[in-house]
């Protein structure tokens, strides 16, 4: 880490209330985000592992104050976003952008490439003039690898990856201190994902962006993060350094991700054989009691069905919430 | 050959906006762009011809009572066994019926575009109590409001109008609240809120510009209804007073003389069901190049 | 395993191609000149990205093309042609000899109907059961494919169970009649990794067991390098490279295969370093001539944008392209 | 259940708003001597004060009693409805009844041959039924069925079929239009969709996947809409009783409203209320039967 936080999170929580199906009257809690806390320093980046309804969306849109049932402290900076006025907020959002997994649905269809990525510069400084405006968009067009050319055309003349390029450049341009990148290429080809995960690392590395990467893909966290987190139904169960959390993860759940990805190479073949994780996530409408991978674990024990483990600092590379970790 | 594909595609430099990708799709169904086509001859008729005859309609010419059809004669179609000329009765009840066909429309969109976004947008409690609301009235029978409008009002056309307008509202309402609310959890209307633009600023540049199609289909939908609506109570009584007229109190005289005269029923009948006709594929037309939903 | 016909191919494909729109050649082409074979017991991967064809394949040997898209070609099932049949005659190979599970387990069920008419409804037609002995078969088959509580859970409509199970039911339901082909289209795409590890291992167990010949399509080349036993490498609709799975993955040849593996973060990527890339996009269609990746190859000669390479024999493996696999046979 | 508070908003609004809109239940009849109509404001308790009265009504209400007519005297209000709504439900559920069974065919038609003949075929009717109104279409019926060809009575009722043939294809015509189309568009809908794809895959033939995997679907939106139209029709068609002369509920709301006839007025706007409510209610039931995810877990 470098310096003090950028971003310090405690205890972010956000319970949904969900109507089950049409002729039920009373509502259910769901739980998607309980109790999360991390910081992350100014040039880090964060990745957020977990499967899908594991509420590391959520998350980011709670950082961002997406999300109006969420709880607890989104520290910027020193200030508290929860309590902050809407226009101090309304500047703290112009340090902190986000970038979607699905690049043509978070881009405006009825707006030209050259609006959607002026807009946050018009939105921040009306003042300024059109010329200043569009000069700034064509060099951030160039800047993200877009052909000055496609600045007139709309969205959907555009593939996934450029797509996802003028995400990016809509965000660049007002040269934030955090992005939040929300799997920003699970919906993307092979060769067209690493030109992203590139442009990704040489943003950070020309502009000290610090960066939130939540994404499935264990992989792509790897090769973009310093550090990992991993979720499971809402809660942290592991954060630690990349290398800590890859070379030696401690808790089962995180082994069995680890696991689990397909490997290229040919120690992969057969490797599903070593698979020893059987049913399926629960769902964080009813979390058990304890632990909340107690009934796909193959450590679970007597206490961790009874009491829910706290995250672990023992060791400063990586913490963990297990009764028995590795 | 693929040199040349890109070549042509960095030289579109302009790209086509979605809105004109929709008129180019409606232009390009013949039956729309031909319903089109029939609407402004109907509208130009009803609109212009009556002001190259030298009488009215209510004039009634004592030398030719119940004349027959005759497309040289002064009165082409004839005329009812009061004297007066049929043509010029159906064009001008025409007149009627479309004005308050296109503007009972207008004022319907904007009224149910507004309650269905503002509804839709803010959510909550005041959501469902605008909603609730829509569902009482809904559930109270349309020739009640009517007839309450007329007693409030008088037999007025302007009490003609509200009725219409009453009767339409409440359905594109509901549409509108649900396009609000799908709109609100769009992917980049959550882009926006991140980039920091306020609610007003989202509502302006995204949710408007986006709620333009469903109006454009909408529209054209609720001049078909205004129209049938207003026929249908000037049929009761309940509409146009006289001595003016609209289709649908031609009609009504029609079908009370349906013995002796056919005619004075199958003119202005013809004309409704043409103009209805039109305008339900246009609306079609319209639907195909503009809903994405249906595409 | 069961006994492998080592030399009779189940599923046999030869020059298929598929065009959408237009008639006879003209249209846009999808798929050029295909080729490959399934046998028994054989776990085959087609691999590519998104616009290269690999889906329209899959749907052209079940007849399964939608509207607008014409195969050319031969496909032949345990020897007998079956491209170009009519729809009645395919229905009765269809879910029988041959049979397919979809990408999307949340889509491809009937939502109001319940699995075990789902299910029971495959072994009625082909098999001519009644639904009673339909319905205890099905159950060993969810069984087979570990539904916890099967006999229960038959009872269910698609919507009360998760994806992952979902898609067991699919897998359930496409071996019923035991068929000699199971078509795969990206089966575990929509899926968590647990979830595709419980059901890859689902796959090589059945071709195990039953002998069943596998056709399996996605983009994830850590699905090919676990589970398939030979892959074939598709681009812009056109076979740049096939042979055994392990002899590719550990010394791809193609400069497409090479660039797609390179690309790829992973066990040999120093984190944080620039990944691989390969320039440029997919460009639509594949009846242009020369080779389709040629705008995007970095080892390209002059002849690439004129002549379309031919399938060569190299290493243990057959390589499309005009470079690679030319030094080797020189030296 | 939670139709009762609609009800509830339905018969203050109408209640208040009769009392407050201009004129009287007697007041065109302006040569009674004044005792006489005292004396006849005081028998319907007019004379007391408002909230008194709206408190009898809906005592009264609860327990079915609307009173009598004030236009019809010699009629209990409960009478004049069930007599109108007896004929309105005959030919209203009848007029139901084929338009859905013509319109789910039309639609399934169309979608199953798209873009064909057949195609163009049933969607001519659709529009013809959607684009000629009932009133326009109704007498041009009489003249041809019964002027010119003489096969059936113009207008009147007898309670006999001869007089309900032409109601009831009248009312059902518009509907058939609507039908059609909505079936026609979501069957296309449905025809598309990745499950019907699944269920080609497994060879069960073109009818079966088009009876038992499309159609169960494809029904949804027209159960939907068959639940509000049904509640319209049943409660009278003003026009159809007006063309053909038949004695329904519809024309009631008509008369009770301009002759300001209260207490017809609260009972045919309940009448009315209920029915709506009430065959929303069964569409929701109707509907969580075809479709399972929205059943009740």
């Amino acid at each position: 880490m470098n310096g003090p936080p950028l971003l310090t999170v405690n205890n972010l929580t956000v319970h949904f209330r969900l109507r089950r199906s049409l002729l039920e009257r009373s509502s259910v809690v769901v739980k998607a985000v309980d109790g999360v806390g991390f910081s992350l320093g100014t040039g880090e980046s964060l990745g957020v592992v977990g499967e899908s309804g594991c509420g590391k969306s959520t998350l980011g849109k709670a950082i961002l104050q997406l999300v109006p049932e969420s709880r607890g402290e989104v520290i910027w900076l020193g200030q508290d976003l929860g309590t902050a006025s809407s226009s101090s907020l309304r500047m703290i959002r112009r340090e902190m952008q986000m970038i979607f997994q699905d690049p043509l649905a978070s881009l405006d269809p009825k707006m030209t490439v050259e609006r959607i990525i002026g807009l946050p510069l018009r939105t921040f400084f009306p003042g300024l003039s059109r010329d200043e405006v569009r000069r700034k968009v064509l060099e951030v067009m160039e800047e993200v690898g877009l052909p000055r050319s496609v600045a007139g055309r709309y969205p959907h003349q555009f593939s996934g990856g450029q797509c996802q390029r003028i995400g990016i450049a809509r965000v660049l341009i007002m040269r934030p201190k955090l992005i939040v990148c929300d799997e920003p290429t699970s919906a993307l080809d092979i060769s067209v994902q690493a030109q992203i995960i590139n442009l990704l690392l040489q943003l950070r590395q020309d502009y000290q962006m610090s960066l939130l990467f939540i994404s499935h893909n264990l992989a792509v966290v790897r090769h973009l993060c310093d550090r990992v987190m991993v979720l499971y139904m809402g809660k942290v169960v592991e954060i630690g350094t990349r290398d800590a959390i890859f070379a030696s993860p401690r808790h089962p759940y995180t082994r069995v991700l680890l696991n689990a990805a397909p490997r290229v190479g040919n120690e992969a073949r057969g490797h599903y054989s070593r698979v020893s994780l059987q049913g399926e996530p629960g769902s964080p409408v009813n979390p058990p009691p304890g632990c909340r991978f107690q009934g796909r674990c193959p450590r679970a024990s007597e206490i961790c069905r009874k009491e829910e483990p706290q995250l672990n600092g023992a060791r400063e590379s990586n913490q963990v919430a297990c009764h028995h970790p590795h | 050959m693929s040199d040349a594909i890109t070549a042509q595609l960095d030289q579109d430099v302009r790209g086509i906006s979605p809105l004109r990708a929709s008129w180019l799709r409606f232009s390009r169904n013949r039956l729309a762009v031909a319903s089109c086509g029939v609407m402004a001859l109907i509208c130009l008729m009803c609109f212009a011809l009556p002001l190259c005859f030298p009488f009215t309609g209510n004039d009634a010419d004592f030398a030719n009572l119940s004349a027959p059809v005759n497309l040289a004669s002064i009165h082409p179609f004839g005329t009812d066994d009061l004297g007066r000329d049929l043509f010029l009765r159906t064009l001008e009840g025409g007149r009627m019926s479309l004005l308050l066909g296109f503007f009972g429309a207008i004022v319907s969109v904007v009224v149910s575009v507004c309650y269905g976004a503002v509804a839709g947008y803010l959510g909550g409690k005041i959501d469902a109590l605008m909603m609730r609301t829509v569902d009482v009235l809904l559930s109270t029978p349309f020739m009640f409001l009517v007839i309450l409008i007329n007693l409030m009002l008088g037999r007025t056309n302007a009490s003609l109008f509200l009725a219409v307008v009453i009767g339409l509202w409440l359905t594109p309402s509901i549409i509108a609240r649900s396009q609000a609310v799908s709109l609100r959890n769009r992917e980049f209307i959550y882009a926006a809120r991140a980039g920091g633009m306020s609610s007003a600023q989202i509502i302006v540049q995204h949710v408007i510009p986006n709620s333009v199609n469903v109006v454009i289909v909408y529209s054209s939908l609720l001049v078909l209804e205004a129209i049938l609506t207003e026929s249908f109570l000037s049929f009761l009584g309940l509409g146009i007073q006289p001595p003016n007229a609209s289709w649908g109190t031609l009609i009504a005289e029609g079908a009370q003389q349906l013995e002796s005269d056919p005619r004075l029923l199958i003119l202005p009948g013809a004309f409704l069901a043409l103009t209805l006709l039109s305008l339900n594929y246009i609306t079609d037309g319209l639907r195909d190049a503009f809903d994405p939903n249906d595409r | 395993m069961t006994d492998k016909c080592a030399d009779l191919p189940v599923l046999s494909v030869k020059h298929l191609s598929i065009y959408f729109g237009g008639r006879g050649h003209a249209g846009l082409q999808v798929v050029n000149n295909v080729s490959f074979e399934v046998r028994a017991g054989e776990i085959v991967g087609i691999v590519g990205e998104s616009g290269s064809g690999k889906s329209q394949i899959l749907l052209s040997i079940m007849g399964l093309l939608p509207d607008g898209g014409r195969a050319a070609g031969s496909v032949r099932l345990l020897g007998r042609e079956i491209l170009g049949l009519p729809q009645s005659d395919l229905d009765g190979l269809r879910g029988a000899a041959m049979s397919m599970v979809f990408q999307d387990p949340m889509t491809c069920l009937t939502p109001h109907l319940r699995i075990s008419r789902q299910m029971t409804e495959v072994l009625v037609r082909h098999r001519g059961m009644t639904e009673r002995a339909a319905l205890s078969a099905a159950v060993r088959m969810l069984e087979l494919v570990q539904i916890p509580d099967a006999r229960h859970r038959i009872q269910f409509y698609p919507h009360e169970f998760s994806g992952g199970m979902r898609q067991r039911v699919m897998v359930a339901t496409s071996l019923l009649c035991r068929p000699a082909v199971l078509l795969a289209d990206e089966p575990t795409t929509a899926l968590d990794v647990t979830i595709q590890a419980q059901l890859l291992k689902l796959f090589a167990d059945i071709a195990a067991e039953f002998g069943t010949a596998i056709l399996i399509v996605t983009h994830d080349f850590g699905v090919v390098s676990e589970l398939c036993d030979r892959i074939v490498v598709l681009y812009g609709g056109a076979v740049m490279e096939t042979g055994l799975a392990p002899d590719i993955i550990s010394d791809p040849q193609h400069p497409y295969t090479r660039g797609l593996l390179a690309a790829m973060p992973g066990l040999h990527q120093t984190p944080g370093t620039q990944l691989f890339t390969i320039p440029g996009q997919i460009l639509p269609g594949a009846n242009r001539p020369g080779c389709p990746f040629c705008q995007r190859c970095t080892d390209k000669i002059p002849v690439c944008a004129t002549e379309r390479p031919v399938l060569r024999a190299g290493s243990g493996r057959h390589i499309a392209c005009h470079v690679a696999g030319r030094a080797e046979v020189v030296a | 259940m939670q139709g009762v508070p609609t009800l509830f908003a339905l018969a203050t609004v109408t209640f208040f708003i009769m009392r407050i809109a201009p004129g009287g239940p007697f007041s065109g009849n302006r040569q009674l001597p004044k005792a006489i109509l005292e004396n006849m404001k005081r028998s319907f308790h007019l004379d007391e004060p408002i909230w008194q009265q709206f408190a009898r009504f809906l005592w009264n209400a609860l327990q079915f009693d609307f009173g009598p007519s004030m236009m019809y005297r010699d009629y209990s209000v409960a009478r004049l409805i069930v007599d109108g709504a007896t004929v309105s439900m005959e030919i209203g559920l009848a007029a139901m009844l084929v338009a859905t069974v013509v319109g789910v065919g039309l639609g399934t038609a169309g979608a199953v041959r798209r873009n064909t003949s057949v195609d163009y075929a049933c969607g001519f009717v659709a529009v013809i039924g959607l684009a000629v109104p009932i009133f326009v279409i109704g007498p041009l019926l009489q003249l041809v069925v019964g002027l010119q060809w003489k096969l059936l009575p113009i207008a009147g009722w007898d309670g006999t079929w001869r007089y309900k043939v032409l109601p009831i294809i009248v009312l059902a015509l518009p509907n058939i239009g609507y039908i059609a189309r909505l079936m026609r568009g979501s069957m296309i809908e449905v025809l598309r969709a990745d499950y019907i794809r699944t269920a080609r895959a497994k060879g069960l033939g073109a009818r079966l996947v088009l009876w038992r995997h499309a159609f169960g679907s494809a029904i949804l939106p027209v159960v939907a809409y068959l639940g509000p139209a049904t509640a319209i029709t049943v409660t009278g068609s003003v026009v159809i009783e007006q063309v053909f002369q038949i004695p329904g509920i519809g024309r009631y709301f008509v008369t009770g409203a301009i002759n300001r006839d209260y207490t017809l007025v609260m009972g045919v706007t309940l009448f009315y209320g209920t029915i709506i409510i009430v065959a929303n209610a069964l569409t929701d039931i109707v509907q969580a039967l075809l479709d399972p995810r929205i059943r009740h877990e």
